[in-house]
């Protein structure tokens, strides 16, 4: 039989790109799989986990691997493990390892970058390492992650390339602020 | 006018070359346009709105009514452009505007001498006759004359950019108030953004010559600004307005970017619209000075006080030999200013009897006014009215002050009413105007600069406290502290002559009196109907005016007579700041199939669908019109075995103990007795009963359903389900989630769909183990996916899904393997021409306005069980013969053209409403029936079946005779779908 | 205007759909007939005041909220989840 | 005083001295044959053709605010009859005929301006649905036709046909369609109706009904009671609160729409031009404003302001469709507040009160409306029946299912 060649979503974008200090690269993929508790299964979910379901705005990291991110009211993304058999029953499991790209905006000017796209408080005192919020990316819904050295952002699959268009305007139109004689006064975060 | 030999704000040993009107000029960095076209003994530079009188400037900021030009040409040509906010650039080109064929030589001048009869709203008592003159000679000589700048027609390769800011405190204007205000809260630790119109900040302190503990105030605002720059906690933006107050304590702002450079990094944006969000905000936004009106006050020369100050102090130019006319103590440093500065001044005018102005080399006058002035295109003398009457004195430039009027404007965006106060004979804004929003200095009335100081600070700790942050005390700095001092003058009495308000639209004393005269006593009348504050100001300099003269016109206070209302933006804002990202493709986002690849390879042309882009057809070669190519996929698949791309289907993947139940409350039918391994069509209702929309419903497993829905409704779908399971069933235990990106679903259709399919499909796919609407887990081409038999084409079809980074793959396949089958992929039209033949729905029927019933699928209403819609469905005039029906419908001839949007007529009735029957949604060529049949809406229809009727589609032509058939056109008992 | 997600925090106007009056939390019976059904569906008090209704959280939580808004002023006077909200 | 371009010059000579007030100020009544309530343009159209057609001139129209200050003040002046359901369509068609000799009739120079308004279509199923559209007004005896790609190029250079999102397919165009102005119809029907002895009383809030078995008697105002037989509601963005003081419940929400104008510039649009996939239409003034505007806030508002969400749509919108326009400054933004009814179309009916009538719920079409609107509530007050142009625009057709859904948005207030 014949072998199918997977083509990824970002086939085809020059990425990794880097421009004033900042770089947007395509996340190595990973299962990624929908889980919500079904009624009453919270506890038994958790259990099965091994770990605390995080709140809103929260992620945890499994202590098999893996991270579950909370992902809007009753949702999360376990990401990075393959769902362990226990959850059967306990949770509505579906696959989204095919769903959603991940990027990762790093360097100091991320959040200046994303200023131009996402409509939240990013400052690392609103918006901390480890923080997980829903929200737009231009118009376009997105699941992002705050980390250290930037962040990742999580949007379905078929807005990639509208994605990454949107970020590298908006890094093109820092990276030329930076670029100015007087200093990048007015893109500070 | 020349520029000073000395002081100044202004780097002179860098010369900016530029050109106004073809004129070569220089500038020196820190200059604007106006400062530069002053120190360049450049008067004239505009043309009024109405009667094209010849303007200069008047103010030095961003209320500046008059010295409006065209920045650039081209494509980049920008109107109607502030000179006071253009900051020169060596190769700069700007341009008056509103005349022809010069600024100096007007033809449109004698709109001028017609004066008499232009007044407030002549427009409305003529023109009439005869009745449609109005659009054919009026209006297009009333269009011309009116506009100020134009648009250049063309599209602007420049662009800009829009961004979120967030603060704990913004600071609105950095003069002395918002200086002292960022630098309280950002001392202490506070998010500052402080945000101010100019270029360079320090307000007035700037352009006066003050001092600040001692020191030159221009040195203290240059300190303090050093200082916010060097406090990580504080974001300082110049070149920046904000233009408007909205809800939850946002507000926008317009910075301009790199409207200032010659040669701008690649990429910099012009102009970048900002949303700001701060608990707490601080209005230091400083006063606008206002003029006095007395005959011929417009003339290129008559300026305002503070304004002339402002050139002189800050930028070193000079006005030439300059007359003072005031009705308040602020006016007459103006004269101690300019005289300190070299510049002549010839008189000292002030309106108020008694008092006792400052002595310097002038003639002062007391209980003065200033009756008229003269000169063509700029001042050179006015006439001076006091107790002994009247006489001429010399002036190059008559400086004005008729007071201060606080920049409150955004302090009434969220509908507040600013409050008078007498003693200072101004506005202020009302306490609590805006929630979180507070006015300091100027902008709250308090004119002087340590009142400046102390009320910035003092709003700066009650913001830190509100916001929990605490600060040491702030001892205020010293400085001058005087009082104001005012007695009102808004008009200059006894006067004859036109003395102008709104300076921008012509509205002079004249008009108001005849508003009043003719009742439009309320001030939005006046407004309206003199247009008094309507132009590209707003205002800013005049508005006051002209509600005080309508105040004494009509015997009553101005408090009583009130203000119009202040909208945003606070300046105006270019459409292409507001709407960045839009131009071109950025107005929506695109959504990429994950065939989007082999697609193109196959040089199918893209249709929108929604966000995405889906192959309209796949051409082959020596084929020269779609038509063909449609014609021959159609065969294909009817014949043989055809590929489609069917991604884009919102899918959705439901799960629970709940999930039969919730299903059965959001589809018309019932899906909780759907076996598992089984799809079903299902219907959704709009809750008032019309359909909503279609789709499948596979049972996965005993708790698990997939359901899909069309592509246009798949976002409208999802938030139902939402609203469905949260507000109406939340006791229901039922997940779903959007798998419409995960999947890759592929369509493969025809007679030898199943001899394409069961050599890549791990499992058997025979009619015994997946029969018509069968569904099942399967490994396909090596991957794990999923395989469903439906059919929207009517034939023999399976739909495939593989997660969505195999998706291009499979199609590659696919289609490579169809060949030698006789088949290959197929498109839109195609998928469009084979549910027509098969009378299947998309929503060009299922458009919002058609029931259940309409389409003939009443009986998918389920009667044993609740629904979404069941109950509105059951309205008296949702059913019966009043509406109408779906029905099928036959070019009579082979030749006979149909077109969608025809609307049905009985043969030989006349085009009329009264005889309208229907009319035709979905149009095809059947290559199959060898003829043009479409899908329709008919009155009755159902009852009508083999009646000939016309469809008429009188907007292209066609009259066309049709029979009237049930659908489908194919194949009505489905032999070909169940194999 | 924002608008304080129970879940979220305050978020831009933005990422919200408003959908109408909180009535429609309460869904006549099945046989609760025409009446009640055409109240549910058109009839509304339009309050110039508080006003109580139902915004979706669409691009972020997806959450439905009930809350109570003063439609004079935009001022947000109560905010929670419609599925949890007393009903 | 006939208003005419003599009478212009004989001012001009003397100063104008002898231009009268535009409207008496009156001392209200205790009591009238008929009171309207609300001086809008509808209103003030009633008063004026109930004077006109009907010979009623004891006539108050009860304003709360300034006359004219409403939405018919604020809106984007569009003037149109290219409706696709029976229903709205004679009534519009109506409307049209009556706007084209409005000046003459009014002697009030309203600057109806037919200059076209062009719908555009960004694909063949929109066009389809345009063809529907344009064959209904053709059958109603209105003019529409459908231009071409290259059609719309001609009769607009500017608009993107490079790179725009959704691309051009044609447009749908009106040309009797097109602009006037807001205030002078507010003014012209206000003079005119001033003239014939009706009493236009401002600063004047109905705050009560005095209902007496069933029948209304009067109004409780601000100024005090008024007593009529008929009474007219016709207050708008405020048809739910007139409307409770009378006990009726009405299948209405007020929301807020947004509207925009430019800096003065010379003549560049065409007409109105209105784009299909991002709620924008846009004509330029008289006086060289481009005047705009696009969707809903979408949440219910008393407060005639909107929020930045709307107005960055619209502008994106703008600048996608006609980025020519960028260099264009917006110079003011306001709000309105609509009266969406859950179909989208308006009511011209009677209510369960005996002599009173009830009209509203214009949602954001009501200004090309105001002359058939006035005209057929004047008919309904006066005779007691409804006009047949205004037969379908009733308000039992929610509870009976013969809506009309002209977006095909269903039952939600703010979809339409
Ligand atoms: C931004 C915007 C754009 C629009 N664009 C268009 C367009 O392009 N084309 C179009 O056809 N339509 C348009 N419309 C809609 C149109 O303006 C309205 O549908 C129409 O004006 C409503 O009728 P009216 O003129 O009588 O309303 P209004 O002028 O609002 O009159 C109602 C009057 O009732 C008064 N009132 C309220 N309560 C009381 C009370 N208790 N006592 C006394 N008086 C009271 C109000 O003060 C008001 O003056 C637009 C509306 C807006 C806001
Ligand atoms: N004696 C008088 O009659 C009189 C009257 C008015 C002002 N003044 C003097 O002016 C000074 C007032 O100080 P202040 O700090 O209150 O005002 P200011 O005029 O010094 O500063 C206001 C600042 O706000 C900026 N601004 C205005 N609107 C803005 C907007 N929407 N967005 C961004 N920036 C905006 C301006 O560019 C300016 O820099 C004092 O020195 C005072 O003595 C005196
Ligand atoms: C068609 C039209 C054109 C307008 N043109 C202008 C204008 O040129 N200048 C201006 O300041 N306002 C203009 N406006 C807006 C009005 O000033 C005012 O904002 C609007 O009528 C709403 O009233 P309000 O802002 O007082 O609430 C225009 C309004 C309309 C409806
Ligand atoms: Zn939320």
């Amino acid at each position: 039989m014949d072998e199918l060649v997977a083509r990824p979503a970002w086939a085809g974008l020059d990425l990794p790109l880097s421009l004033g200090g900042v770089t947007l690269s395509i996340l190595p993929d990973g299962p990624l799989a929908s889980l919500a508790p079904l009624r009453g299964q919270e506890r038994a979910v958790a259990d099965a986990l091994g770990a605390a379901l995080p709140g809103p705005g929260r992620m945890v990291a499994l202590p098999g691997g893996g991270r579950l991110i909370w992902n809007g009211l009753g949702r999360y993304l376990l990401a990075g493990a393959a769902p362990d058999a226990r959850l059967a029953g306990r949770a509505a499991l579906v696959d989204q390892s095919d769903g959603w790209t991940g990027l990762a905006l790093t360097g100091a000017g991320a959040a200046v970058v994303l200023a131009r796209l996402v409509p939240l408080d990013l400052a690392p005192v609103a918006f901390p390492a480890g923080g997980v919020a829903r929200s737009l990316l231009g118009h376009v819904d997105c699941l992002l992650i705050a980390g250290t050295a930037g962040f990742e952002i999580l949007v379905a699959r078929s807005f990639t390339r509208t994605a990454v268009h949107d970020i590298e305007t908006a890094m093109r139109a820092v990276a030329a602020r930076r670029a100015l004689p007087q200093g990048p006064v007015g893109a500070g975060p | 006018m020349s520029r000073l030999a000395s002081g100044g704000l202004i780097d002179r040993a860098r010369r900016i070359p530029f050109a106004f009107d073809g004129r070569r000029l220089t500038a020196h960095p820190g200059d604007t346009l106006a400062s530069a076209l002053m120190a360049n003994g450049v008067r004239l530079i505009g043309r009024s709105f109405k009667y094209h009188r010849p303007r200069g400037l008047i103010a030095a900021g961003s209320e500046e009514p008059n010295a409006l030009v065209t920045v650039g040409a081209g494509a980049e040509a920008t109107p109607n452009t502030r000179a006071t906010g253009i900051e020169p650039y060596p190769g700069l080109a700007v341009f008056s505007q509103n005349r022809w064929p010069s600024l100096g030589f007007d033809l449109m001048a004698i709109n001028d001498r017609l004066a008499p009869l232009l007044g407030a709203g002549f427009y409305y008592k003529t023109f009439m006759w005869p009745a449609r003159s109005w659009e054919r000679v009026y209006e297009p000589l009333i269009r011309r004359a009116a506009g100020l700048g134009a648009l250049s027609g063309a599209r602007d390769p420049g662009h800009d950019e829009k961004a979120f800011a967030f603060a704990d405190v913004l600071v609105i204007g950095a003069g002395p108030a918002g200086l002292m205000a960022a630098l309280t809260a950002g001392r202490a630790g506070a998010r500052v953004l402080l945000a101010d119109e100019d270029f360079r900040m320090g307000g007035r302190l700037n352009v006066e010559r003050l001092e600040i503990d001692g020191a030159p105030a221009v040195a203290w605002a240059a300190a303090a600004v050093a200082e916010l720059a060097a406090l990580p906690n504080v974001r300082l933006m110049p070149r920046t307005t904000v233009t408007g107050v909205y809800d939850g304590h946002t507000y926008g702002a317009l910075e301009r970017v790199g409207r200032h450079l010659a040669d701008p990094p690649e990429g910099l944006p012009r102009d970048a619209f900002w949303r700001i969000v701060a608990p707490r905000a601080i209005l230091a936004a400083g006063a606008i000075e206002r003029p006095i009106a007395f005959p011929d006050n417009d003339r290129p020369g008559v300026m305002l006080a503070g304004a002339v100050r402002a050139y002189v102090n800050r930028w070193a130019a000079s006005p030439g030999a300059t007359a003072v006319f005031t009705n308040n103590d602020d006016g007459w440093r103006t004269a101690t200013d300019l005289a300190a500065a070299g510049v002549p001044v010839t008189a000292l005018i002030d309106a108020r009897p008694g008092v006792a102005p400052p002595d310097g080399p002038w003639r002062t006058f007391t209980g003065a006014v200033v009756t008229g002035t003269r000169g063509i295109r700029a001042l050179r003398a006015v006439t001076v009215r006091d107790a002994h009457g009247e006489r001429s004195v010399a002036a190059e430039c008559l400086a004005v002050s008729g007071g201060w009027n606080p920049t409150l404007h955004l302090s009434c965006h969220l509908g507040a009413r600013p409050v008078w106060d007498a003693a200072i004979a101004a506005f202020t804004p009302a306490p609590d105007a805006a929630p979180g929003l507070s006015a300091v200095g100027a902008a709250r009335g308090a004119f002087s600069t340590r009142a400046a100081l102390a009320q910035g600070a003092a709003a700066a700790a009650e913001a830190l406290a509100a916001l929990g942050i605490a600060a040491a005390d702030q001892a205020v700095p010293y400085a001058e502290d005087a009082a104001t001092t005012i007695t009102p003058l808004w008009r200059v009495a006894r006067t004859t002559g036109r003395a102008w308000l709104d300076f921008q639209n012509d509205v002079t004393t004249k008009d108001v009196a005849l508003a009043a005269q003719e009742n439009f006593r309320s001030v939005e009348h006046m407004k309206r109907y003199t247009t008094l504050g309507m132009a590209t100001d707003q205002g800013k300099t005049g508005g006051v005016a002209g509600l005080a003269v309508l105040a004494e016109l009509t015997g009553r206070s101005v408090a009583e007579t009130g203000v119009t209302t202040f909208r945003p933006p606070f300046t105006p804002v270019p459409i292409a700041a507001l709407g960045a990202g839009g131009a071109g493709r950025g107005f929506a986002p695109h959504r990429d199939t994950p065939t989007q690849a082999p697609i193109a390879a196959r040089r199918a042309p893209l249709v929108e669908a929604g966000l995405w882009r889906r192959p309209s057809y796949f051409p082959a070669h020596g084929e020269t019109t779609w038509r063909e190519a449609c014609d021959r996929e159609v065969a294909m698949v009817r014949g043989a075995v055809g590929v489609c791309d069917v991604s884009t289907l919102g899918k959705i993947d439901v799960q629970g103990e709940g999930a039969a139940t919730f299903l059965d409350h959001v589809y018309a039918n019932t899906m909780s007795t759907l076996p598992v391994g089984r799809v079903r069509y299902g219907l959704m209702l709009r809750e008032d009963g019309f359909v909503m929309d279609d789709g499948t419903v596979a049972r996965v497993g005993p708790t698990q359903f997939f359901i899909t829905t069309t592509t246009a409704a798949a976002g409208q779908v999802m938030a139902h389900l939402d609203f469905a399971a949260q507000c109406l069933w939340p006791g229901l235990d039922v997940a779903f989630v959007s798998q419409t990106d995960h999947w890759a679903q592929i369509a493969v259709a025809g007679p030898k769909a199943r001899d394409l399919l069961a050599p890549l499909v791990a499992t058997p796919i025979d009619d015994a183990a997946l029969a018509y609407m069968g569904c099942a887990a399967a490994d396909i081409a090596g991957v794990p996916g999923r395989i469903y038999r439906i059919s929207f084409s009517g034939e023999r079809a399976y739909e495939v899904a593989v997660p969505a980074r195999w998706g291009a793959g499979l199609f590659d396949l696919l289609v490579e393997r169809a060949r030698p089958l006789g088949g290959g992929p197929y498109g839109m039209e195609a998928l469009n021409v084979l549910r027509i033949e098969k009378g299947l729905l998309t929503h060009a029927e299922l458009h919002g306005r058609t029931t259940a019933d309409d389409l003939g699928l009443g009986r998918m209403v389920a009667s044993a069980k609740d629904c979404i819609g069941k109950t509105a469905s059951r309205r008296p005039g949702l059913s019966g013969p009043e509406r109408q029906q779906l029905v099928g419908l036959r070019a009579r001839d082979a030749s006979g053209r149909l077109a969608g949007g025809a609307h049905i007529l009985e043969p030989g009735a006349k085009a009329a409403a009264a005889n309208d029957q229907g009319y035709l949604t979905s149009v095809c060529w059947s290559p199959t029936l060898g003829r043009d049949i479409a899908l329709a809406f008919l009155r009755d229809g159902r009852a009508r079946t083999g009646e000939t009727l016309r469809a008429v589609c009188r907007l292209r032509g066609l009259d066309t005779a049709v029979d009237v058939v049930a659908p489908p056109f194919l194949d009505p008992d489905g032999g070909r779908l169940r194999g | 205007m924002r608008i304080a997600c129970p879940l979220c925090g305050p978020r831009d106007l933005r990422e919200f759909t408003y959908r109408g009056a909180a009535k429609l939390l309460d869904r006549p019976a099945a046989d609760a007939g025409p009446e009640a059904f055409d109240d549910y569906l058109h009839i509304r008090e339009n309050f110039a005041g508080p006003n109580p209704e139902l915004w979706h959280h669409e691009h972020g939580c997806r959450a439905w909220l009930r809350v109570v808004r003063d439609t004079r002023t935009h001022e947000f006077l109560a905010t929670e989840l419609a599925h949890e909200g007393s009903r | 005083m006939r208003y005419s371009a003599l009478q212009i010059l004989r001012n001009a000579l003397t100063g104008d001295r002898d231009w009268r007030p535009v409207w008496r100020e009156p001392v209200p009544k205790p009591a009238y044959d008929v009171i309207v309530i609300g001086g809008g343009g509808h209103g003030l159209a009633t008063a004026w053709y109930l004077a006109r057609n009907h010979g009623l001139t004891n006539v108050a129209v009860l304003e709360r605010g300034a006359l004219g200050m409403g939405n018919v003040g604020r809106n984007t002046t569009i003037v149109r009859a290219n409706y696709l359901l029976p229903g709205n369509s004679e009534f519009y068609s109506h409307a049209l005929k009556l706007w084209e000799g409005l000046e003459q009739d009014l002697n009030y120079n309203v600057m109806m301006s037919q200059r076209g308004l062009v719908n555009l279509f960004h694909s063949d199923g929109q066009r389809d649905a345009f063809a529907r559209r344009g064959n209904q007004i053709r059958l109603q005896g209105d003019d529409a036709d459908l231009l071409t790609r290259e059609e719309v190029r001609a009769h607009a250079p500017f608009l993107n046909f490079d790179d725009l999102r959704f691309p051009i397919y044609g447009g749908l165009l009106q040309r009797r369609a097109g602009t006037a102005r807001h205030d002078a119809v507010a003014w012209g029907f206000a003079r005119a109706a001033d003239l014939r002895g009706v009493d236009l009383i401002q600063n004047c809030e109905v705050t009560g009904f005095r209902i007496e078995a069933g029948r209304v008697r009067g109004v409780d105002t601000t100024r005090g009671y008024i007593a009529a037989p008929k009474i007219g509601m016709a207050v708008a963005g405020r048809s739910s609160q007139v409307g409770a003081m009378a006990g009726l419940r009405l299948p209405i929400e007020s929301h807020v729409l947004q509207a925009f104008v430019t800096e003065g510039l010379k003549p560049l649009i065409p007409g109105v031009i209105s784009f299909g996939m991002g709620h924008f239409y846009i004509s330029q003034s008289d006086k060289g404003g481009l005047v705009f505007g696009g969707d809903l806030d979408f949440y219910n508002s008393y407060a005639a302001r909107g929020n930045l969400p709307m107005v960055e749509h619209v502008m994106e919108a703008g600048m996608a469709l006609m980025p020519m326009i960028g260099n264009a400054r917006v110079l003011r933004s306001w709000g309105g507040i609509m009266d969406m009814t859950s179909d989208g179309s308006p009511i011209i009916d009677r209510t369960p009160v005996d002599g009173l009538f009830f009209n509203g719920g214009w949602c954001y079409g009501g200004f090309k409306a105001t002359p058939g609107s006035g005209w057929c509530f004047a008919h309904l007050i006066a005779t007691g029946a409804p006009h047949p142009a205004a037969a379908k625009l009733r308000l039992d057709r929610f509870a009976t299912g013969r809506v009309l859904d002209e977006e095909g948005t269903g039952a939600q207030h703010n979809l339409h």
